[in-house]
């Protein structure tokens, strides 16, 4: 405890993957949130007071992410957590942050679960049944398509949501999942299920993964002459995605938290910065979420008027219509982010603005 | 007499020991306090998986590398019963105080949970332990894949979204005394003469059976006693994380356990013990090189096994080369 | 008086080769019976067969009454054959004390149960091991050694703890594969004296394959000769010693 | 040609050779006897550079090998047949023999190899079977083979007879005396005392680990305290 | 039959990739009877000097097969050195201690490698330049690129050529005598270190080899690329009989089957317990893997 709480600066834990098999995003998503910081650092703070942030690395394993989480509330004595990524990282933590009454702000976990477990979780994020929802509607109503197919990662309880969900409204809206097939994160190859795709002649396939595996799925499908649209949620959001898939993805669609192209000053300043400070790396989704979770926290902070964990959780609950990167952040009754979606259309590696959902 | 005397002094000694831990740790004057037990507790079931397979790999010589397969059972099935029989059963203990109610039910979840576990360590390992070596390894390997895999898939359990809503009824002294079952139970085998048969077994199977040792037998029971305990040590994680996800049984778990038997010392019980607690607790001690934390890790790991190979307290000096010999 | 060991026609081929053809021959309760022939006669390769290491291809082999040709080699164990190895197998990292100790397992040992409890029947047990053990450790005059690991010993000691550690199965009929291999003359001579101490102190049959004429000449009652697999000759040491075929295929001409 | 010079070597807590001196002249074949476990595969290790004494000298044709590498030492010209034979046992025969010869020539091999089937016919006829499933005798004969392909200068030989049928013995001690008679130089170790008294010119009597005579083998055959000690007499 | 012909190609690509990782597997093994878990990282670490070599050559040569070729061979001996130093470094001093310290280092080791490369390289995956023009082809609707071919001859032919070096070559034949018993070794005058360290810079280059063919066709690279591959290629090496070169290619190729037709045919969901159930029956079936000559043992 050199720099304990005798230290006038306001601690704020920040708990994610920075190593092991999801390192990428939770890299990713520290960026964002350190961004964040630094930028209301520079500006003086808040309640005149500095930030300091506290990260713990969870090696994308629940058990860690609680000892993380344990470590950061105990020994350090954080005013708030920001954390994790993953859902079952933050459904593994968050119990105790409940319990210690500590207010934790999740930037990308989308399992309705998480906020559920108590008074002091929150989100800044869009849950699973809003975003397969979004491309339902967008399938059924825009595109007009009845027979889609399923391409899920079973690993990852993002995927699997999504997946669940997307499959809920889109035959409630009368169309048909002809095939429901998976893989695991980490795969490379998916030639398997896409020849077994293909037999079933789907006119799109919803793939609600990260961009790690998209690309590649994309690249394969089209190899195999598979040509159905492809479609997917924010999890595709990153510059990666079309280094990797290419001209495959030309034609896909997903849903997203925000458009890079739109001009608004706020996200232009926000993408000039990090790249700025990031060796000229483009914030992806996650990236941009974490910067809103410290955002929407330091808010909360500064109208709360004191570090007090149970003020910030207070505060934090009454947070409406702030403009973060990701859309208008307004949390609700069940302290989860109420807030429009985007669809994009991937085009010669842009991501052009499609249309808006509002939930 | 006597017997019944230490009985009730271990009960005696680790109640304390939750009080004083209570007391001190959780809601007292120790400001890491909570911090502090989170690695106790995980020190603690760390201690009975590696002491489990440590009867299995170290004592035996059978070379499994799929342990974490039984923890995951015995999580799943402990957490299971409590959450989907525990309210019924809370019901008809609706009389007693609430620690003794939860130590019952925690009783009865782990007893399901090691049963489940030690059924499936005999289902695995009546065909398997025939194998030798490296063969024998895969196939543990793969069920342990295998289990992870058939987890992700039950919808009861929360599949890939984790089993939530599991009651926290461990406190440290379950896991204690888990531990010192667990260590008295390998204990009183490896001193006794069914030890023997079993080391007896790992140094030379063709002339153990030789000398009578009903070598199938011995080994199929080493095993499905270690699964019994890694149930146990899965029964009492789930109960004390109050969340389950497959993430936490890949087989890196299992290296990891593996990693701890060898640290110890293989064969040696308190090296195992050792071996166990310096794997938890040396990557918390790493933490403030943020990054680079798993590097300093692994390169700990390899510095401490090339000075000393033999692992922390071992002798070790069988599983050598000297077979091909 | 009935055969306690009786090997009919017994015949195991590798690929092949037919390392054991249609030998017969019987061992009498309490006989010192020799087994002999050139290198790659099929001498161990009986004992194998015998033990249950392989199981035949054709005949039988019959233990005072019960065939227990192709039983898997524990149950050969527990019906009372016990044997040591040409290439020497102990329990190479196990102390000298611990390999004669597991090999009691079968015949003495406490239920599991009791082990973990610690019951009185299991420390009665542990002592009776540890003092027979013991016993048998002193009687091959390797009582100085128990806490030695098996590995460090030299060549003949561990012969020797080979042998005790067979003796720890409690058998009717012990099986020495060249016990003498490794020995000089005058440890010979010693195990010479050895092996009938022990088939008169532990009322043993002993069935001993050897290559040194001494050794073999000097303890067997009755000797069997092999060559390429097969019997060629069967008697007295003296008959044995004297019969041209013999002479021809192993002994050659003095 | 080979000089041990207050060679010392220890295992762990174990003293296995004290202030060993033993000299082999060019040409002869020399013995080495003692009982179990008196030091003498240690002091053959030694020489063939599978052990590191921690004191004295080895030195082999004027040049000091005490801490050569083993592959160099059997480069010199310095073969041993090891105690427990260490044949390669999931190679067959022939691919043994062939390694014995990995430093020569493919013709010399070839020499080598019929050779080696002069002195042990069964060999030929287990040319394709895989070593380990040798029996005991063949095992050894293959190891002897084995180390007579390297055509070495000084061969090491850690009790040849062991597990040998009688009439073999004798033929390996011709071969023996027939190798030596071509130029080869050998220090053989032997429990059967009698033969290589019989087949050597001088023998050394190794006692715990110290040497306790050196005379001409005759000489040494008729010692009464040799006879009764290492005989079987008396 | 149009889709299970495509199936069988597609289980035979992913098959062949397995198969080309598990080469150097079971060299390592076959030498030093160690399950070289950073195996699977070398493999990894090859497909990102492949990356970083093609970056820096962009321009200076014209593309093509010289191009390719000049960065396999950058990479290949890059990895080779990696792998030497690996060996001296890591596995050497631990030579004689028991096989379980052994394998604890390489596990160790590629704990290391797998971290330092999220440090260095980033741990997001990137895109691997395609310095081989891709061409599709078509045969009675069956789909498959040059690369896929590339991939899968490759590991026949690599395996045809190890077998022969094995078999006919004096090196190879040490390496086999070394496997077998080190000290006996050194006895015919085997340098047992220097052989060693040429099994480890021939795996590792066959590791990097690999890392690159495959990245060819799975054009995305990342620091723990090797982990799950490193996994499969070693099983596949148990199931064809580790320490059997021809048995690596065959296992590889029945798990990549096994795989494919199980995710084609029956349940993705299930793919990798049913794959894993497969192997479990035929190691029950066949317990010294399907190539693997049992340990002779003569008792
Ligand atoms: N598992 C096996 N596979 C193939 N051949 C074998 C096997 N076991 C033994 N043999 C062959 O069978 C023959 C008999 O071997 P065995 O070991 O029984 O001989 P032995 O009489 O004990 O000889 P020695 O006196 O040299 O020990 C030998 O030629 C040997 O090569
Ligand atoms: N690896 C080892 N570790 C410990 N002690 C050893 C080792 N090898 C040999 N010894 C000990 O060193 C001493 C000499 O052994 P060595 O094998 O040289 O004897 P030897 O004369 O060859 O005996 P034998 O006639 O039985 O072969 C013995 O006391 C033996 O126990
Ligand atoms: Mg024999
Ligand atoms: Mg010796």
């Amino acid at each position: 405890g050199k720099k304990g709480p005798e230290s006038n600066d306001i601690l704020i834990g920040e708990f994610g993957a920075l190593t092991g098999s999801i390192a990428s995003f939770g890299q990713s998503t520290h960026k964002g949130v350190a961004l964040a910081v630094e930028e209301v650092n520079a500006g003086g703070g808040v309640l005149g007071r500095k930030i300091r942030l506290i990260t713990e690395d969870d090696q994308g394993k629940p058990e860690e992410a609680l000892t993380a989480v344990t470590k950061l509330i105990s020994k350090d004595r954080v005013s708030a957590l920001i954390g994790e990524f993953a859902s079952s990282n933050s459904l593994a933590a968050a119990p105790f942050a409940q319990q210690s009454r500590i207010p934790m702000v999740s930037h990308g976990s989308t399992n309705p679960k998480v906020t559920q477990i108590g008074d002091y979780i929150f989100r800044v994020c869009f849950i699973d049944p809003f975003q397969g929802e979004v491309m339902a509607k967008f399938a059924r109503n825009t595109l007009k398509l009845d027979r889609v197919a399923i391409l899920r990662d079973i690993k990852s309880d993002y995927s699997v949501g999504l997946a669940d969900y997307f499959t809920k409204s889109f035959t409630a809206l009368g169309g048909t999942v002809v095939a429901d097939e998976s893989y695991s994160a980490g795969d490379k190859d998916f030639n398997a299920q896409l020849t077994a795709l293909k037999g079933k002649t789907p006119a799109a396939i919803f793939v609600p993964g990260y961009y790690t595996e998209v690309g590649l799925i994309a690249r394969q499908a089209r190899k195999l002459g598979v040509h159905a649209i492809l479609l997917g949620g924010d999890g595709w959001d990153s510059d990666k995605l079309w280094e990797i898939g290419g001209e495959a993805l030309n034609g896909s669609y997903f849903s997203n938290h925000y458009s890079v192209d739109n001009p608004s000053p706020v996200i232009q300043g926000f993408v000039e910065q990090f790249k700025a400070r990031y060796d000229g790396e483009k914030p992806d989704a996650l990236a941009a979420l974490g910067y809103d979770a410290a955002k929407v926290l330091i808010d909360a902070i500064r109208r709360a008027g004191s570090d007090d964990p149970k003020a910030i959780r207070d505060s934090l609950a009454t947070t409406q219509g702030f403009a973060g990167i990701t859309g208008i952040i307004s949390l609700n009754e069940n302290r989860d982010a109420v807030k429009s979606a985007v669809v994009l259309e991937v085009k010669d590696g842009k991501f052009v603005y499609k249309e808006t959902v509002d939930p | 007499m006597k017997k019944i005397l230490l009985v009730l002094a271990v009960l005696g000694g680790m109640g304390l020991l939750q009080w004083a831990l209570t007391a001190f740790l959780l809601d007292g004057p120790v400001r890491q306090g909570p911090y502090y037990y989170q690695i106790l507790m995980l020190a603690g079931i760390n201690v009975i998986l590696a002491v489990s397979l440590n009867l299995t790999n170290g004592i035996t010589g059978q070379f499994s590398i799929g342990h974490a397969g039984f923890f995951a059972i015995g999580a799943y099935v402990a957490a299971s019963v409590s959450v989907y029989a525990g309210p019924t059963l809370q019901g008809s203990l609706a009389g007693l105080p609430s620690f003794a109610a939860d130590s019952v039910l925690l009783l009865v979840a782990s007893a399901a949970g090691v049963a489940a576990a030690a059924a499936a360590g005999w289902l695995v390992g009546m065909p398997s332990l025939r194998l030798r070596g490296d063969y024998l390894a895969i196939v543990t390997l793969g069920f342990g894949e295998i289990i992870r895999v058939l987890i992700l898939n039950i919808d009861a359990v929360g599949g890939a979204r984790g089993f939530t809503g599991i009651p926290r009824y461990s406190n440290f002294f379950w896991v204690g005394l888990g531990v010192v079952a667990a260590i008295s139970t390998v204990r009183h085998i490896v001193r006794s003469s069914h030890g023997r048969a079993l080391l007896s077994i790992r140094e030379d199977e063709i002339a153990a059976q030789a000398m009578g040792v009903a070598v199938t037998r011995h080994k199929v029971t080493a095993f499905v006693i270690g699964a019994a305990f890694a149930g146990l040590a899965g029964s009492l994680f789930g109960h004390f994380t109050m969340y389950l996800h497959t993430n936490s049984f890949t087989f890196v778990k299992s290296f990891e356990i593996i990693i701890m038997i060898a640290l110890g010392g293989l064969g040696s019980l308190a090296g195992a013990a050792l071996g166990a607690v310096v794997l938890t607790v040396l990557p918390e001690l790493f933490r403030g090189f943020a990054e680079y934390r798993m590097v300093i890790y692994a390169l700990a790991l390899i510095l401490i096994m090339i000075y000393r190979p033999q692992g922390l307290l071992g002798k070790g000096r069988f599983l050598g080369r000297g077979k091909d010999k | 008086m009935t055969a306690l060991l009786r090997i009919e026609n017994l015949t195991r081929r590798f690929g092949g080769l037919t390392a054991v053809k249609n030998v017969s021959f019987s061992v009498k309760p309490g006989q010192l019976f020799g087994l002999i022939g050139p290198n790659g006669a099929g001498k161990t390769t009986l004992f194998n067969l015998v033990t249950g290491v392989y199981a035949p291809d054709e005949g039988a082999i019959v233990l005072g009454e019960s065939s227990i040709g192709g039983l898997p080699p524990h149950r050969i164990t527990e019906n009372g054959i016990a044997r040591t190895f040409q290439n020497i197998r102990l329990f190479a990292s196990l102390s000298v004390l611990d390999n004669v100790k597991a090999a009691c397992h079968m015949r003495q040992s406490s239920s599991l149960f009791s082990g973990l409890f610690r019951t009185r029947a299991f420390h009665a047990a542990e002592e009776g091991i540890d003092s027979f053990s013991r016993r048998l450790l002193e009687l091959l005059h390797l009582d100085g050694l128990a806490a030695e690991e098996a590995a460090n010993l030299p060549y003949g000691h561990q012969r020797r703890l080979e042998i005790a550690r067979a003796l720890a199965t409690q058998p009717r009929l012990l099986l020495l594969d060249e016990p003498a291999a490794g020995m000089n003359p005058q440890e010979s001579q010693e195990l010479m004296h050895l092996i009938r101490r022990l088939r008169d102190e532990f009322h043993l049959t002993i069935l001993l394959v050897e290559h040194n004429m001494k050794v073999v000449m000097g303890v067997c009652e009755r000797i069997h000769v092999m060559d390429h697999g097969e019997s060629i000759a069967e008697g007295s040491p003296e008959q044995v010693r004297r019969d041209p075929k013999v002479i021809e295929a192993y002994l050659g001409g003095e | 040609m080979l000089s041990l010079r207050n060679l010392s070597c220890r295992y762990g807590a174990v003293q296995a050779l004290t202030d060993v001196h033993l000299d082999v002249h060019p040409g002869e074949v020399v013995t080495l006897i003692g009982a179990n476990g008196a030091g003498k595969s240690t002091a053959l290790k030694s020489v063939a550079g599978l052990v590191h004494p921690q004191s004295g000298d080895i030195v082999f044709e004027g040049r000091s090998i005490l801490r050569r590498q083993a592959h160099k030492i059997a480069a010199m010209g310095i073969a041993l047949v090891p105690e427990g034979r260490a044949i390669f046992a999931n190679l067959t025969v022939l691919e043994n023999l062939e390694m014995g010869g990995y430093l020569r020539t493919r013709t010399q091999i070839r020499d080598g190899l019929e050779e080696a089937f002069a002195l042990f016919p069964r060999l030929r006829e287990r040319i394709r079977q895989s070593a380990g499933t040798l029996s005991g005798g063949e095992q050894q004969m293959l190891a002897i083979g084995r180390a007579l392909m390297a055509r070495p200068r000084l061969l090491l030989l850690d009790e040849p007879s062991l597990g040998i049928a009688p009439l073999l013995v004798k033929a390996i001690y011709a071969g023996i005396d027939a190798i030596n008679r071509t130029g080869t130089t050998v220090l053989v170790v032997e429990q059967n005392a009698h033969l290589a008294l019989r087949h050597s010119h001088r023998a050394y009597v190794l006692e715990t680990g110290r040497i306790v005579t050196e005379a001409p083998s005759a000489e040494l055959a008729d010692d009464p305290r040799v006879r009764e000690a290492y005989l079987g007499e008396g | 039959m149009t889709a299970f012909l495509q199936q069988l190609l597609n289980g035979l690509s992913l098959g062949s990739i397995y198969a080309l990782v598990a080469l150097g597997y079971t060299m390592v093994y076959g030498v030093l009877r160690l399950i070289n878990f950073a195996h699977g990282d070398v493999y990894m670490l090859g497909a990102f000097a492949g990356y970083y070599a093609s970056k820096l050559l962009h321009g200076r040569l014209n593309g093509g097969l010289p191009e390719a070729a000049v960065i396999l061979v950058v990479s290949m001996i890059a990895c080779a050195l990696v792998g030497m130093l690996i060996e001296r470094l890591a596995y050497r001093p631990v030579r004689r201690a028991s096989r379980l310290t052994l394998l604890i280092v390489a596990i160790g080791v590629s704990l290391l490698i797998e971290n330092l490369a999220q440090i260095f390289f980033g741990a997001d995956p990137k895109f691997f330049p395609q310095i081989l023009p891709e061409r599709m082809f078509e045969w009675r609707g069956v789909l498959f690129t040059n690369q896929q071919i590339l991939v899968l001859a490759t590991a026949v032919l690599l395996m045809a050529a190890l077998t022969l070096f094995i078999r006919r070559t004096r090196t190879g034949k040490a390496m086999r005598a070394v496997a077998h018993n080190p000290d006996a070794a050194r006895l015919m005058g085997i340098n047992v270190n220097s052989i060693i360290s040429l099994t480890f810079a021939l795996g590792s280059a066959l590791a990097a080899a690999g890392g690159i063919l495959v990245s060819l066709n799975q054009p995305s690279i990342d620091p723990l690329m090797g982990l799950m591959t490193g996994i499969k290629a070693f099983v596949a090496a148990v199931l064809g009989g580790i320490g059997s070169i021809p048995g690596a290619v065959l296992g590889g190729l029945i798990l990549g089957l096994a795989e494919t037709f199980v995710a084609g045919y029956g349940s993705s969901t299930y793919r990798d317990a049913i794959a894993f159930f497969i192997l479990i029956i035929i190691l029950l079936c066949k317990p010294e893997g399907l190539l693997g000559k049992g340990q002779v043992e003569k008792v």
